[in-house]
């Protein structure tokens, strides 16, 4: 497995991690209701949004180089 | 024997498909998920057999007094090394040296970053205000699996600042054996950066 | 060809190294002797097993013969086997080796009688021995003699519920080393009565159900006349049964390494012939303890 | 063809810090030889102890410090710390670099026709890693309180409130796991990617698959172990308490520490790595015997593909066995049987082996050399080790014989007449590839016939001892009626160990003199099929004068219609 290939498994992690964390402050804002937890749930969701963006870029970019 | 008569440092084996620092690379991975999984094993069954009460029982999310946001951040900051990881490979396949060491640089500041957002932020602090290693089994582990996980991390910055200096001298003889090499860094890098990813959650999020 | 003579005489020190063996365990006499123990243990001990007074035991001592039956026999086949190939088809001039003999598929045989064997020996043997053993716990009904077992570096403690049936909550806060080694809570009324003792005792036809907990590091319960050995873990209550079949005064040892002195962590174990003889022991064993309290009382007056 | 280069290399280079598989092969044999002899000799004082009580040791005893050893009788801790560091350094600095790092490195690279390891630098710094971690474990020997002396298993909360010895054998310990984890990095790289042109996986010598399976073993079970050490060192010096339990009351006094922390998790990732151990001790003595059967009957080796499968499924089942150590920490009876099963089936590719290596035996030409000698003790003592591990792996026989002596008798006749055995057989074998030169052969018959009689003198009243119900690692047996009743055996017993240091005289003798004094012999003086015999001997740097294409499984031995009764790897067909 080339770098290529676990950059993407590694983008692939990051992105459920946004959406979980995402989701976790969100949950946490509906408890607390405070400022901080809300921003960071929408950042979170903006990140994994972004990360999921640049996966595609990524591919793209390197449809020439080999997956191992 | 010095390592250029050995086939396959360079090129890739007819069968397994890689160079042979690659595949050490990968084996050396599968030793370090071991390590890193007895850790988070061990933590699941400490958490699992620790009472329900008293003063042994397993700290609850608020009882933590963990910083989530300098965590969260950090988590942002090692995302974003690990994609300039891969832009310096990238640049040192596209034949351009400055670029891939500028790359280099750029990840070794962020791990750089992290490790001072994790010192002074958060080790510091929490040492004074009492939540040390003998606190509690769950400070004992936190101090270890993320110790453990900065002891990567300073390894990381070590490795990419010796391929910016003397090591980038290969460059001139062999740049493609150069490149293999920052590829078996960034492989490395992806992996330290995975095991944050999974320490996260566990230990700052999860109840 | 040296070679050749010198490897015949080879085959005989072979064969016969392990009869020296045997025969030279008779050259060495007793070594250096047991201390003069004040108490004697009952039964007879020497090379085998060592006398077998619990009820249970035999089941293990039959699984252990069984074993090494099977053991020996597949050893001595094994080694008569290499014994005839050695000496069959050692190297001589004219005669080479067949280069892949046709053998019969003995060996495939061989490894699934293993299969089977070890999977009745596991299934049938070992598992209800053990569920006897760990899981099938005496209850209430058949009256066993509750006893709780306080391991410490380096001695065994036992404490009896007393005249109450009931046990005193205890607390790592209160133990004294020599007055309370289990530290029993003094404000429980229930460990008022509670009796400590450094034997264990029990008597014929009651089985008795330990609860084993130690206080510093991990030492392991054994008994091996009754064929009971259990670890005792610290943080944990392990428990422990056994029933003994004939009256004696026994050995228990501690079995896995627990400091310096773990030789000398040993206690007795006494069984009484009669239920009525071993209530005995324990009214006299509570007077004792009343007796030394009202002595300390007296000192306190002094 | 890098004889030149190998010229301006200096003393130090070429000697010391060598890159050289075979150099850091020598190192490796020599250093754990020397580990070997020691932590032979620390066996010989505690058998002094066990045989004849509270008696002064003789001659040495006049030399031991007062604080371990008053008036010359040891101490409770001193032999405690004599049975620690005699397991540890026997299994971790001992068997494992001779089998894995000495063996392996030089012959696995010969054997598949590279000229190195793929990682040569990697090997030095393995080599070196090894060589500090070894020595840090003997400064613990001077430390205040001597040697750590929690036994080898070094079971918390014992090992936590231990002396300092302890805390050095934990960093001794993180060093040798380094150490095995760069070398199995570099064992398994260089058998999958620098074999030889022709030489595919199923032409390989079993050697080199038992080095193969070993390096996964190494690579996969020795982190865990890394863990727990890391975990019990912090809960020594960090005052963390990953292993000590609440309210814990030592030597009287109650610790009021967090607790919180189970004994059991150190047990768990103990034997995680404990068991795949006794494969990594034990296949490349394996290895070994597979080797020299062949060469000494003249045919191939019995079933090679089932031995190859075997192992592999050896390797696999030994990482899902490690809880048969601890059927008696109070774990169900599903836990227990679960373990006993998957126990019961890890025999069976044993068995396999075994039988197979036996059956090579059948219509052979038998030579009996001194490695062939070796590796025919090897069979029936690993037999007998393997059988009375039955009865362990038993839950229901193992209650009674847990911790006694017949757990000590049982692994020994793995190790010590087993495995040891299979690693002379390799010493002699493979002597004359080295330095060029025979080991004598009468040396080497003594050195056998007296090494197997006291062998079996030393273990195989241990098993008497233990049905007699005498507990392991005890200073003194005699205080049990039982114990006393066998102690004539551990006279017995003991009188074995020390002739059996004596019969090593002729060995170590051997082993020095033949570098000079031996017949001087060509490439391959036992007519021997794989390819570390058509390197010569000994093999130049780069080993291989022309690179081998191998053409042939490796023992085809006797193949009908040839003149020859061996066929080497890399020869051509005759036309």
């Amino acid at each position: 497995m080339s770098l290529k290939a676990f950059h993407v498994v590694f983008v692939i992690v990051s992105s459920l991690l946004t959406a979980g964390f995402g989701l976790w402050a969100i949950r946490q804002w509906s408890v607390r209701g405070d400022f901080v937890s809300g921003m960071v749930g929408i950042g979170s969701f903006v990140g994994c949004a972004v990360l999921l963006w640049y996966g595609r870029w990524f591919l793209r970019k390197l449809k020439g180089v080999s997956w191992l | 024997m010095s390592a250029d008569v050995l086939p396959y440092t360079v090129k890739p084996h007819p069968i397994t498909g890689l160079y042979s620092g690659k595949f050490g690379m990968w084996l050396f991975l599968a030793s370090e998920v071991m390590l890193f999984g007895a850790f988070f094993s061990s933590y699941i069954l400490l958490k699992f057999s620790a009472p329900s009460e008293g003063a042994a029982a397993w700290p609850t999310h608020d009882e933590r007094h963990l910083s989530w946001v300098v965590a969260g951040a950090n988590t942002l900051v090692l995302i974003i090394s690990s994609v300039t990881m891969v832009m310096a490979w990238l640049s040192l396949k596209g034949n351009n040296l400055a670029k891939g060491r500028l790359f280099l640089g750029v990840t070794a500041a962020l791990a750089s970053l992290f490790l001072a957002f994790k010192i002074f932020l958060e080790y510091i602090p929490h040492w004074h205000e009492g939540y040390t290693t003998s606190h509690s089994v769950f400070f004992g582990l936190y101090y270890t699996m993320t110790g453990l996980h900065g002891l990567h991390v300073i390894g990381g910055i070590l490795v990419m600042v010796y391929f910016i200096g003397p090591g980038s001298k290969l460059w001139r003889s062999d740049p493609e054996y150069y490149t293999n090499r920052i590829e078996c860094t960034g492989l490395y890098w992806h992996f330290v950066d995975l095991v944050w990813i999974v320490l996260f959650p566990t230990l700052y999020l999860m109840n | 060809m040296s070679v050749r003579r010198l490897s015949w005489r080879t085959i005989v020190v072979l064969v016969g190294s392990v009869g020296s063996t045997w025969l030279s365990t008779s050259a060495f006499g007793q070594g250096a002797g047991a201390d003069e123990a004040a108490v004697t243990i009952d039964g007879e001990y020497g090379y085998g097993l060592p006398p077998d007074v619990s009820v249970h035991g035999h089941e293990i001592d039959r699984l252990i013969n069984v074993l090494h039956l099977f053991g020996f026999i597949t050893l001595v086949g094994w080694t008569a086997f290499m014994g005839f190939c050695l000496v069959r088809y050692r190297q001589r001039p004219g005669r080479g080796a067949t280069y892949k003999p046709r053998i019969k598929p003995v060996h495939i045989y061989f490894v699934v009688f293993i299969a089977v064997f070890e999977l009745i020996l596991d299934i049938g043997f070992s598992n209800p021995v053990l569920a006897t053993a760990k899981q099938k716990l005496p209850t209430e009904k058949d009256r066993p003699i509750h006893v709780r077992v306080m391991a410490e570096q380096f001695a065994w403690n036992f404490r009896y519920a007393g005249p109450d049936g009931r046990f005193g909550r205890v607390g790592p806060q209160h133990v004294d080393q020599v007055m309370n080694p289990f530290g029993v809570d003094p404000d429980d009324p229930n460990g008022e009565d509670d009796i400590v003792s450094g034997e264990l005792h029990a008597a014929v036809g009651r089985p008795v159900l330990c609860q084993l907990s130690s206080k510093d590091v991990i030492h392991s319960f054994s008994i091996p006349v009754m064929r009971v050995k259990q670890d005792v873990i610290p943080g944990m209550r392990i428990p422990m049964w056994f029933e003994a079949a004939s009256p004696g005064t026994y050995e228990i040892a501690c079995a896995q390494l627990c400091g310096n002195n773990h030789y000398t962590m040993k206690a007795l174990l006494v069984i009484h012939d009669s239920e009525q003889a071993y209530e005995e022991w324990l009214a006299s064993k509570a007077a004792s303890e009343l007796d030394d309290e009202e002595f300390d009382e007296d000192e306190f007056e002094d | 063809m890098s004889n030149e280069a190998d010229h301006h290399l200096g003393f130090w280079r070429k000697y010391v810090f060598s890159t050289d598989h075979k150099v850091i092969g020598i190192q490796y044999t020599i250093t754990s030889l020397v580990f070997l002899l020691f932590g032979f000799s620390l066996l010989m004082l505690m058998r002094w102890q066990l045989a004849y009580p509270g008696r002064e040791i003789p001659i040495l005893g006049k030399f031991l410090s007062e604080s371990i050893a008053p008036g010359g009788v040891m101490l409770p801790e001193f032999y405690n710390s004599l049975g620690a560091m005699h397991g540890t350094i026997m299994v971790f600095l001992g068997v494992v670099p001779l089998g894995v790092g000495g063996f392996g490195n030089y012959f696995m690279p010969l054997q598949i026709g590279a000229p190195d390891m793929a990682f040569p630098k990697l090997n030095m710094l393995s080599y070196w890693v090894y060589a500090v971690g070894g020595l840090i474990m003997m400064t613990g020997f001077f430390v205040p309180g001597g040697a750590a002396n929690s036994g080898w298993t070094a079971y918390p909360p014992l090992a936590d409130i231990a002396t300092l010895g302890q805390t050095v054998w934990l960093i001794g310990m993180v060093f040798l796991i380094t150490s095995s984890l760069f070398g199995s990095v570099n064992f398994i790289v260089t058998i999958v990617h620098l074999r030889a042109r022709g030489l595919t996986m199923f032409r390989l010598p079993f050697f080199v698959w038992a080095q193969f399976v070993t390096a996964f073993l190494l690579l996969l079970a020795m982190p865990p172990l890394e863990a727990a050490g890391i975990l019990q060192l912090l809960d020594r010096v960090a005052g963390t308490s990953f292993f000590m339990p609440e309210g814990l009351v030592i030597s009287g006094v109650h610790q009021v520490g967090a607790g919180g922390g189970s004994p059991i998790l150190w047990q768990h990732l103990f034997w995680f790595l404990g068991h795949p151990e006794v494969y990594v001790l034990l296949l490349p003595a394996m290895g070994i015997v597979a080797e020299v059967i062949p060469a000494n009957t003249r045919k191939p080796l019995f079933g090679y593909k089932s031995i190859v499968y075997s192992v592999l499924f050896l390797g696999f089942m030994s990482f899902i066995v490690w809880a048969h150590h601890m059927f008696l920490t109070g774990m169900g009876t599903t836990m227990s049987t679960f373990f006993a099963t998957t126990t019961m089936i890890i025999s069976l590719p044993s068995v396999v082996i075994l039988t197979a290596l036996a059956l090579s035996l059948y219509k052979g030409a038998i030579r009996l050399t001194v490695p062939m000698l070796f590796a025919l003790a090897f069979l029936p003592m690993l037999g007998i080790g393997g059988l009375t591990g039955l009865p362990l792996g038993l839950p229901a026989s193992d209650i009674y014989l847990h911790d006694t002596y017949y757990v000590i008798g049982h692994f020994h006749y793995v190790v010590a007449p087993g495995i040891v055995f299979g690693l002379f057989a390799g010493i002699y074998h493979w002597y004359p590839k080295v330095t060029g030169r025979k080991m004598n052969e009468t040396l080497g018959r003594i050195h056998f016939v007296l090494s197997f009689v006291f062998m079996n003198m030393v273990f195989m009243p241990m098993f008497f001892q233990g049905m007699a119900g005498v507990s392991r690692r005890l200073y003194d047996q005699t205080v049990y009626t039982h114990g006393s009743a066998v102690q004539d055996l551990t006279v017995l017993s003991s009188w074995g160990a020390w002739c059996l240091g004596l019969a090593q005289i002729p060995f170590i003798l051997n082993f020095f003199l033949s570098i000079w004094k031996g017949k001087a012999v060509d490439a391959n003086p036992w007519q021997a099929t794989t390819l570390e015999w058509a390197a010569p001997s000994p093999p130049p740097h780069g080993n291989f004068v022309t690179q081998p294409v191998v053409h042939r499984g490796p023992y085809e031995y006797s193949v009908p219609d040839r003149s020859d009764d061996f066929f080497p790897q890399h020869a051509l067909a005759e036309s």
